[in-house]
């Protein structure tokens, strides 16, 4: 316990570290939020642009005067109260909008993690057991091609063909508007048909990387003695490929999955964006473009908070599942 | 001042957890020797705290307590300049010689490398010394091996290779655990013969860690002295053929009584001491009595509440133990 | 001596290398890559005068790859492009490399406070996620005008941080090895420890990650031109890739087809390339280290 | 530890679902069950639905007043009082029946029969009360110096002293003007609109005036106005009231990220005419989307730009879908940053304007534009015609595409070849950085082209991207050399006016810091560009001063080139006839000049004229 | 006694890439039922090799080239997978030397128990398989209850010995083959496995093989031992003779270079030089580098395997056409 206390301790200084360092950055992004808006007001209203800056300004309630250092201290007042901020552009807190945009991004990167993991191992087990023949062959040569593939050439792809020439998948969108949500059949059906896009877009890289890994830590397992000793007893292959090879080959893929999915709660803004899916990485795209610096600071500390979260269940997650961390 | 170490009341804590609650006495006032030419054993099974002392000698881990002092000098006092000049008078000789190398240097400048910095030669000269030192250690012919890699080597050579490192900074003093181990039946007696004739030879003085009683037998045989470690105390110690013929202590019995004779007629007529358990014992700072007491056989009411001090039976044989002590 | 060092520097790095299939692979695809990058400029012109009528046209003799849609050679931009393309992505993974490596093995040795310290900034840059923190690099550089160092910089300071984390966990392994503690006792300098001793271990590994850091700093660099950081230039892949997807809509057009694939391949083949040999490297090396942990 | 793994898989198995439920419920904005139990007026069922994409804040706040206000929705929710076709020049009238137009003072009637969507009539107060509001929150227009509502149908605008006679064309035709903020609607708020909103004209007349302003007088305004702003801001109608009542044809009555659905005005004035009561938006996030959208008939209409090759595409993959152009009344222009040396030599704007091939820069860049071929005159190619004599054009230098000229103009002013490479008379380089914005694919594409010639002909020419966001702030800052902005442009009110108003007083002359005030030698004696400007709006009844003065402005910007126009942007519109609606009118129809500045006018105009109808 | 298993020129090779370890070539040897016999050789020198050929367990580099091996007359070698997988465990059991990495680090001893019995189609109830569990555990002295419900690293390296041995007799095999069961083991517990494994011997009817590269672990345990060096046997006889009259040079010079704890370290002589590497042995007879009997023939032909008289066999050219040993 006493370890988990100290690891905690630890990814507290790291986190505030971390989002001091994310505060200065956002805080020294050039652009104004207000400056769209003040060469609108300007131009409409044929005035000054100084004075039209000034107005702009108060509309979005900006104080361009207020110091770093207040508004450091705010930002982190704010944040120990669970208050991420407030969207300037969107003109609420930014609280409201991760309510609404978490979850989504949640779904995909759960789904496709789980889908990409299930498949990943079990392909990666398969390819190592085959070590050597054509399938093995066939199949770490395609995860080493998808993964070197850019994932955003990849969900660009993905939206051409499933969505474009042959019209399987609904355009953008989680659902669509004119149905209620509900727990109905029809309506989870055409959520998950919206998710389509995004998921492929995350889980066919993600499978690949999981299938080579599962490919390699399979192959070191397969080497260790007491495989060989479990087939000295006669065990049965398919046995033997599950209770001995995965199981082991798995645990350190299963850490790296929780942190694997902190970390993919910052890589969504791309895949998001191209597929005009109402994620957190769509807002943060969206916050970037406007320089809502709220927003930004707001997400970002969500995202930062995601990945240390992960990294600490990862740890406990690990220790439960593996004797040899848990009686250490 | 022929005393090379002297170690004086040496106890060893390891602590762990948060607060270094939990902690265990791996050596416990531990006091010995070495001089010029000695040639000394520390025999015991592992958990004995026998590595330990080793490492402790070669100033490679530091006591909790007591004073370590390497040519009068404690070790933990001087300044680093100081340490660092008769640190190349005490060598130290890992267990694993496949760990103990580095994967990936030749030869060559495995032995080339400490031997141009020690002894601040290079060139031709370097390459010369190099040369003769690994013919001196027996791998010959050492230019055939310049070019090669440890693991080219058989375990017998690689310990040599280990022990003809420890030689480049002509140390007074090797001190090896375990130097065998790892090596195949047929390599030990020559590795054991190497430090004999180093220390015949050269006059450096040998301390071995061992487990292995036979090979403690062959090294002390013509001289030197045996340390038998039990729960990380000296159990007995004296000059080694005196405690092998007439052990004092219960647990050098069992020791020799369990040492693997070869010889199918005697192995199978002799009759094995059981003990009454077989368990490591851990010690803290509270444990009381003899170490042994929880297996001996001849154990005593006192044995579980006194610790038996270290008495001289005899010329150059001590024994700490309450039944035997006498 | 010397002679007898380099073969066996051939015999246990190269050697292994070229008998690899994988890595074999990958290094043809590499060298092919950065013969382009270095000699094909000087082999093949580059005519970048648009002609609208000519837009589109087929891979041919002429045009090996085709025309884009301003009616330009795909061929002779891709080539041109490398140069950009490989300097940056090279560099920026050198940088990554270096600043993990030197990190990474400070932390291993150093303990105490300190080695906590570097720790917690290594995890730092773990938790900030480097694509959208790059995003926001990339505005806040937007009006210096960074060169290709400087920009290389930039995204090795994303890229860093992982390798950090393994490097720092090797050394810390290594460091209680016994050839070290061996070394020690024999009174050998610091830096024969860290330098010879250590690092000699690294290397593989080391380069490794290298080639796998090739994967992100290509995309990265991508990223930034189309970010506006990096300098402009037209024949960049990333840029070609974005004219033909975004400017041009040459997914939406049959008649496209070509320029977004060639432009596609080339990149997926360098990250292959790439790819393949760190796989290679790793099986021809990986096992040798793991044997001596 | 078998165990444990399952166990561990099936907390994350239900931890995706019970995010997938989460995000299902309580994502959307919706009117809350009051709303919808709300009794219906008897109707007739229609069915037509239209699909558009747009954009729109979100979460959905339905204040127009509140950052991003209501989107594109905008045309559907507030009517103006008319609206009006730049191609006839006619007006159509919507809220306002008739109007009147004396000095200073504009008489509207409103029509009788405009209700809003929650079936609450809708009269002159509400109108009395928008202007109070816009003028308290966004301190514009003080044009008008006070409103009155002689009776419900009425309302009478004084407008002041200062107020140039454009303003009665923005006042009857911006969608502001009328119907923002309902009384019944805004009702906590209407005391004090009118209290700031009266504070803040008093205190800009004086200042017109040259008079001071008393510092409490102020203060009292910046805290009230504070006050005011902080309050209506976050005043979300949509949320709060769980509606969004609106004047105009359509009310939004669900919104998402994505898409955004809107029903007919059952109460609408012209409602009996209306063949479509639903309107869904789609999320416009990229051209790209917009274009698989047009393609997979998502949407019904859109006004993408689209490389020509994707418009064939697209026509060949959905036969359904036409295009049509309407001048955007704009133009893509290279600008120039006067605040740096190179630009400031004539001679090299004068090259560069025969250096480049704008037929091709517009084929690059938007295929369908109109080419500027031999003028710069700071007046759109399909305008030109109209505004320009014959005699003027015979004064004007034409700028055909021809290098030779362009090469023989450098070395006249001293400018060297050295190898590949223009030399100014100093002997630097003639190199430049051309800045364009990253988002805009089409000006990206131009850029590239310009850039292209440009080095071709002999100049070091980069090209810079300029990340989303920060283009004003960029073009503000000065901090490029040359850049690919919009050049003169019309906007809503199609005169030179605007243009020139941009290129010497506004926009253009802001971020190019073009000399605008000095005096630039003319066939009508020393000119200056300002000054002829202000002439102008103060001779806009005057039509033969007016043409006169336009003339001279068209010589100046011809002959000393502010800007280098490239192209007339063209409002390329795409629409799906016969998938979901049908009755688009014909692509000669005037009705489709209203597009620019607003397109869902036509979409509103046509679905209220009963013109537009679904498919059987 | 009758023949069990009969090994006839068994032929195995390792590919690694530096090329073929060509580590048991040509390896004959019968075993009788109901005896113990010893494989002794050293590391490297393919003892492992021929046990784990003899089962078809090679590692997955390991290739059989040749030969039968013949189990109560069938063939082990060109046996169906499924039938051999029958046959394993249930009358053939192996013991891999690695007893520190054999059992599943995720698993629970008593995971493993479960696992091979129901591997061979026993229907035990549970309450069964830990009563027969603990029976088995017990015999090797182990805390039953302890034991099962523990993870392998919470076993020291005796323990985990233990359980495998344990392992092996959970259905109660015909033929139980150990691979270095002691080494890497402290004295005691190395002495008490011995012990174990002289009891098992009296207890169950059981054929005994092992694998050691400690002869004198052989002259306790074993009746019958076979030599081998560098992957040719060498040398088989029964203990007894192999002790009182080693043939072949290198047997002569193992029990030479024996310190046991009862010989006479005087005489204690080391073999001279190293073994030989099996990617490139020697010509002729593998040994001959080594051998100070060392003719001409040794270093072109290879020695035959050839029976002299009683049980004794041995490949030497000393003993061809005659000519006994000096």
């Amino acid at each position: 316990m006493n370890y988990f206390v100290n690891r905690l301790l630890y990814l507290l200084v790291v986190f505030v570290i971390a989002i001091s360092g994310v505060f200065v950055l956002v805080n020294n992004m050039p652009g104004d939020p207000a400056y769209g808006l003040a060469v609108y007001i300007a131009q409409q209203r044929n005035m000054q642009f100084e004075q039209a800056l000034e107005i702009a300004h108060k509309m979005m309630g900006i104080d361009p005067h207020e110091s770093v250092v207040t508004r450091y201290v705010k930002f982190m007042n704010n944040l120990l109260r669970g208050n991420f901020g407030y969207s300037t552009f969107y003109n609420t807190s930014v609280n409201e909008i991760i309510a609404r945009a978490l979850p989504w991004t949640l779904f995909v990167i759960s789904l496709a993690t789980f889908i990409s993991f299930s498949i990943g191992i079990y392909l990666g087990a398969f390819a190592a057991q085959k070590r050597g023949k054509t399938i093995d062959t066939l199949i770490s040569t395609l995860a080493s091609i998808i993964q070197a593939i850019p994932p955003f050439i990849l969900a660009v792809l993905i939206l051409f063909v499933f969505s474009v020439r042959f019209r399987l998948l609904p355009l953008g969108g989680a659902y669509p508007v004119d149905m209620e949500p509900s727990l109905s059949i029809s309506f989870i059906g055409k959520v998950l048909l919206h998710a389509v896009g995004p998921i492929l877009a995350v889980a066919i890289p993600q499978m690949a990387s999981w299938t080579l890994s599962m490919r390699g830590n399979t192959a070191q397992v397969m080497e260790e003695d007491f495989i060989r000793f479990a087939e000295m007893r006669g065990l049965a292959d398919s046995v033997i490929a599950s209770k001995y090879i995965r199981n082991n080959a798995m645990l350190p893929l299963v850490a790296s999955l929780a942190i694997g999915i902190g970390y993919m709660l910052g890589g969504q803004t791309l895949v998001e964006s191209i597929f005009n899916y109402p994620g957190i990485g769509f807002y943060f795209g969206k916050a970037i473009a406007v320089r809502d610096f709220g927003l930004l600071t707001g997400l970002f500390s969500l995202i930062v908070i995601g990945v240390i979260v992960a990294t600490f269940v990862a740890d406990f997650v690990y220790a439960l599942i593996d004797p040899r961390v848990k009686l250490k | 001042m022929s005393k090379i170490i002297e170690i004086k009341d040496v106890s060893k804590v390891f602590s762990r957890g948060f607060f270094k609650k939990k902690h265990r006495v791996v050596l416990e006032d531990i006091n010995l020797e070495i001089s010029k030419g000695d040639r000394l054993v520390i025999v015991g099974e592992s958990g004995m705290g026998k590595t330990t002392l080793a490492r402790i000698m070669a100033d490679l881990e530091k006591p909790s307590s007591g004073e370590v002092l390497w040519f009068g000098e404690d070790i933990h006092k001087i300044d680093k300049r100081r340490r660092k000049e008769l640190r190349g008078k005490v060598q130290y000789v890992h267990q694993d010689p496949y760990a103990s190398l580095h994967p990936a240097k030749t030869i060559y400048k495995i032995i080339a490398d400490p031997l141009a910095n020690a002894q601040r030669v290079n060139g031709k000269t370097l390459y010369q010394r190099t040369k003769d030192l690994l013919e001196k250690i027996g791998l010959v012919p050492a230019e055939y091996f310049f070019n090669k890699y440890p693991h080219h080597l058989s375990g017998g050579g690689r310990q040599r290779l280990a022990i003809a490192r420890a030689l480049t900074t002509d140390p007074e003093v090797i001190i090896a655990d375990e130097p065998i181990s790892m090596i195949d039946m047929s390599l030990r007696a020559a590795i054991i013969k190497l430090f004999k004739d180093l220390n015949d030879l050269y006059g450096i003085a040998v301390v071995l860690v061992l487990h292995d009683i036979g090979a403690a037998k062959y090294f002390t045989f013509e001289k030197g002295e045996i340390v038998v470690l039990y729960g990380g105390k000296i159990v007995e110690k004296g000059r080694g053929i005196r405690i092998l013929e007439n052990p004092a202590h219960p647990y050098t019995r069992v020791l020799i009584n369990s040492s693997p004779i070869a010889d199918p007629e005697l192995a199978r007529n002799r009759v094995l001491e059981q003990l009454r358990s077989y368990d490591v014992p851990i010690r803290t700072k509270e444990s009381k009595g003899c170490p042994f007491a929880h297996a001996c056989n001849y154990y005593t009411e006192k044995c579980k509440e006194e610790v038996p001090p270290l008495v001289t039976i005899e010329e150059g044989h001590q024994v700490a133990c309450h039944v035997f002590g006498k | 001596m010397r002679k007898e060092s380099l073969k066996n520097f051939y015999y246990d790095y190269i050697q292994p290398l070229l008998v690899n299939k994988k890595s074999l692979i990958g290094l043809i695809i590499l060298t092919f890559f950065i013969l382009m990058a270095t000699v094909g400029p000087l082999i093949v012109p580059l005519d970048m005068t648009s002609n609208f009528a000519e837009r589109y046209q087929k891979p041919s003799l002429k045009h090996p790859f085709g025309t884009d849609y301003f009616g330009v050679d795909i061929f002779q931009q891709i080539v041109h492009g490398s140069r950009s393309v490989i300097s940056l992505t090279m560099l920026a993974s050198f940088f990554a490399v270096l600043i993990g490596t030197v990190i990474g093995v400070a932390r291993g040795y150093l303990e105490g406070i300190v080695g906590r310290a570097i720790d917690a900034i290594i995890m730092v840059f773990l938790v900030i996620p480097s694509f959208p923190a790059l995003l926001i690099l990339a505005a806040v550089f937007m009006n210096y005008n960074l060169n290709v160092v400087e920009i290389a910089l930039l995204v090795a300071v994303w890229l860093w941080a992982p390798l950090a984390k393994q490097i720092s966990a090797q050394v810390l392994s290594l460091k209680s090895k016994e050839f070290v503690e061996a070394s020690k006792m024999l009174n050998m300098p610091l830096r024969y420890i860290l330098f010879s001793d250590i690092a000699k271990l690294l290397i593989p590994y080391i380069f490794i990650n290298f080639v796998m850091q090739i994967k992100g700093a290509m995309e990265f660099s991508v990223g930034l031109m189309f970010l506006g950081l990096a300098k402009f230039d037209p024949t960049h892949w990333g840029i070609m890739l974005n004219y033909a997807l975004y400017q041009a809509g040459a997914l939406y057009t049959a008649k496209g087809f070509h320029y977004i694939f060639f432009i596609i391949l080339n990149i997926v083949l360098l990250i292959y390339g790439g790819i393949l040999l760190s796989q290679g490297v790793e099986e021809v090396f990986n096992p040798r280290l793991r044997g001596n942990e | 530890m078998n165990s444990v793994l399952k166990k561990f898989i099936a907390i994350f198995v239900i931890v995706f679902f019970t995010a997938g439920i989460f995000a299902g419920c309580g994502q959307q904005t919706k009117p809350s069950q009051e709303a919808t139990q709300e009794t219906k007026p008897q109707e007739t069922v229609k069915t037509g639905e239209i699909r558009l994409a747009t954009d729109w804040p979100f979460p959905f706040h339905g204040n127009p007043f509140g950052p991003g206000g209501v989107g594109g929705a905008w045309w559907f929710v507030y009517e103006p009082f008319a609206y009006y076709i730049p191609q006839t020049g006619e007006y159509i009238p919507r809220l306002a029946e008739s109007w009147k137009v004396e000095e200073n003072k504009v008489t509207v009637n409103l029509r009788k029969d405009a209700k809003f969507s929650d079936g609450e009539p809708f009269t002159s107060k509400d109108v009395v009360n928008t202007v109070n509001f816009i003028q308290a929150m966004w301190q514009w227009p003080y044009d008008i110096e006070s409103v009155e509502a002689p009776d419900d149908h009425t309302v009478v605008f004084n407008l002041s002293k200062t107020s140039s006679s454009s303003f009665v064309h923005t006042l009857l035709t911006d969608g502001a003007m009328a119907s923002l903020a309902p009384v019944h609607v805004y009702k906590d708020f209407v005391d004090q609109a009118k209290e700031v909103a009266d504070l803040g004209k008093k205190i800009f007349y004086l200042q017109t005036e040259g008079k001071p302003v008393p510092e409490d007088m102020k203060t009292e305004y910046e805290k009230k106005s504070d006050e005011f702003r902080k309050k209506v801001n976050d005043f979300a109608p949509f949320k709060t009231l769980g509606k969004l009542p609106v004047v105009g044809s359509f009310e939004p009555v669900k919104v998402t990220q994505s898409e955004m659905e809107m029903k007919a005005n059952k109460y609408h004035w012209a409602s009996s005419q209306m063949k479509i009561d639903r309107v869904i938006f789609k999320k416009w996030s990229s051209n790209e989307f917009v274009w698989a959208s047009l393609i997979s008939n998502e949407i019904d209409a859109a006004h993408p730009s689209m490389p020509k090759d994707v418009v064939e595409q697209l026509s060949t993959l959905n036969p359904k879908l036409h295009v049509l152009t309407v001048s955007d009344l704009s133009d893509i222009s290279l600008v120039f940053n006067f605040k740096k040396p190179l630009f400031k030599d004539l001679n090299l704007r004068k090259a560069i304007a025969h250096i480049l091939d704008r037929n091709k820069i517009r084929d690059v860049s938007v295929w369908q534009a109109n080419s500027y071929e031999n003028y710069a005159d700071g007046i759109l190619k399909s305008m030109e015609s109209k505004w320009i004599t014959q005699d003027t054009l015979q004064k004007l230098t034409k700028y055909n595409t021809d290098t030779a000229a362009a090469e023989e103009i450098l070395k006249n002013a001293g400018y060297k070849k050295v190898g590949d490479t223009w030399q100014q008379p100093n002997g630097q380089p003639v190199a430049f950085t051309l800045s364009v914005y990253g988002p805009h694919n089409d000006w990206v594409l131009a850029a590239r082209e310009v850039v292209q010639e440009l080095n071709s002909f002999g100049f070091k020419v980069e090209m810079k991207l300029i990340p989303e966001g920060m283009r004003d702030q960029v073009m503000r800052s000065g901090d490029y050399d040359a850049a690919i902005e919009f050049g003169s442009a019309w906007w809503g009110y199609p005169h030179p006016l605007t243009g020139y108003q941009r290129l010497y007083d506004g926009d253009v002359s802001a971020i190019t810091s073009f000399p605008a005030k000095d005096k630039y030698n003319t066939p009508w004696g020393e000119l200056s560009p300002y000054d002829l400007v202000l002439e102008l709006q103060k001779n806009l009844q005057d039509e033969n001063k007016a043409m006169e003065i336009i003339q001279q402005l068209a010589y100046i910007t011809n002959e000393y080139l502010p800007v280098i126009p490239l192209y007339e942007k063209v409002l390329p519109i795409y629409y799906n006839d016969g998938y979901r609606v049908t009755g688009w009118p014909s692509k000669e129809d005037p009705i489709w000049s209203l597009a620019p500045g607003g397109i869902e006018r036509v979409y509103d105009l046509l679905i209220t004229t009963g013109k537009l109808v679904p498919v059987k | 006694m009758s023949i069990i298993i009969r090994v006839e020129d068994l032929r195995a090779v390792y590919l690694v890439r530096e090329g073929t370890i060509k580590a048991a070539d040509g390896i004959s040897l019968d075993i009788l039922e109901n005896s113990v016999t010893a494989i002794v050789g050293e590391s490297a020198s393919g003892k492992s090799t021929i046990i784990e050929a003899m089962t078809k367990t090679l590692p997955p580099n390991g290739r059989i080239l040749s030969g039968r091996v013949l189990y109560k007359g069938k063939d082990l070698l060109t046996m169906r997978e499924e039938e051999l997988r029958k046959i394993r465990w249930k009358e053939i059991a192996l013991v891999p030397q690695a007893a520190q990495q054999s059992l599943n680090p995720t698993m629970k001893v008593i995971e493993h128990f479960k696992d091979t019995v129901e591997a061979h189609g026993v229907r035990w109830s549970h309450s069964e398989l830990i009563e027969k569990a603990s029976e088995k555990l017990r015999m090797v002295r182990l805390n039953p209850e302890a034991v099962l419900n523990s993870y392998p690293l919470q076993l020291s390296g005796g323990m985990k010995q233990r359980v495998l041995i344990a392992l092996a007799l959970l259905l109660d095999p015909v033929v139980l083959i150990l691979d270095e069961p002691t080494s890497a083991l402290d004295v005691l517990t190395q002495a008490h496995i011995i012990q174990l494994l002289k009891e098992l011997k009296k207890m169950l009817k059981i054929t005994l093989i092992f694998v050691t590269h400690d002869i004198a672990v052989a002259a306790e345990l074993a009746d019958k031992v076979a030599v081998i060096y560098g992957g040719n046997l060498v040398e088989y006889n029964s203990t007894f003779q192999i002790f009182k009259n080693p043939l072949h040079p290198y047997t002569r010079g193992l029990i030479n270079s024996i310190m046991a704890v009862n010989a006479d370290m005087s005489k204690v002589k080391p073999i001279p030089g190293d073994p030989p590497s099996l990617l490139n042995p020697p010509s002729g007879c593998r040994f001959h580098p080594r051998c100070e009997y060392a003719m001409e023939i040794c270093k072109k032909e290879k020695p035959k395997w050839i029976r002299l008289d009683g049980e004794a066999h041995v490949a030497c050219h000393l003993y061809e056409e005659g000519r006994p040993l000096k």
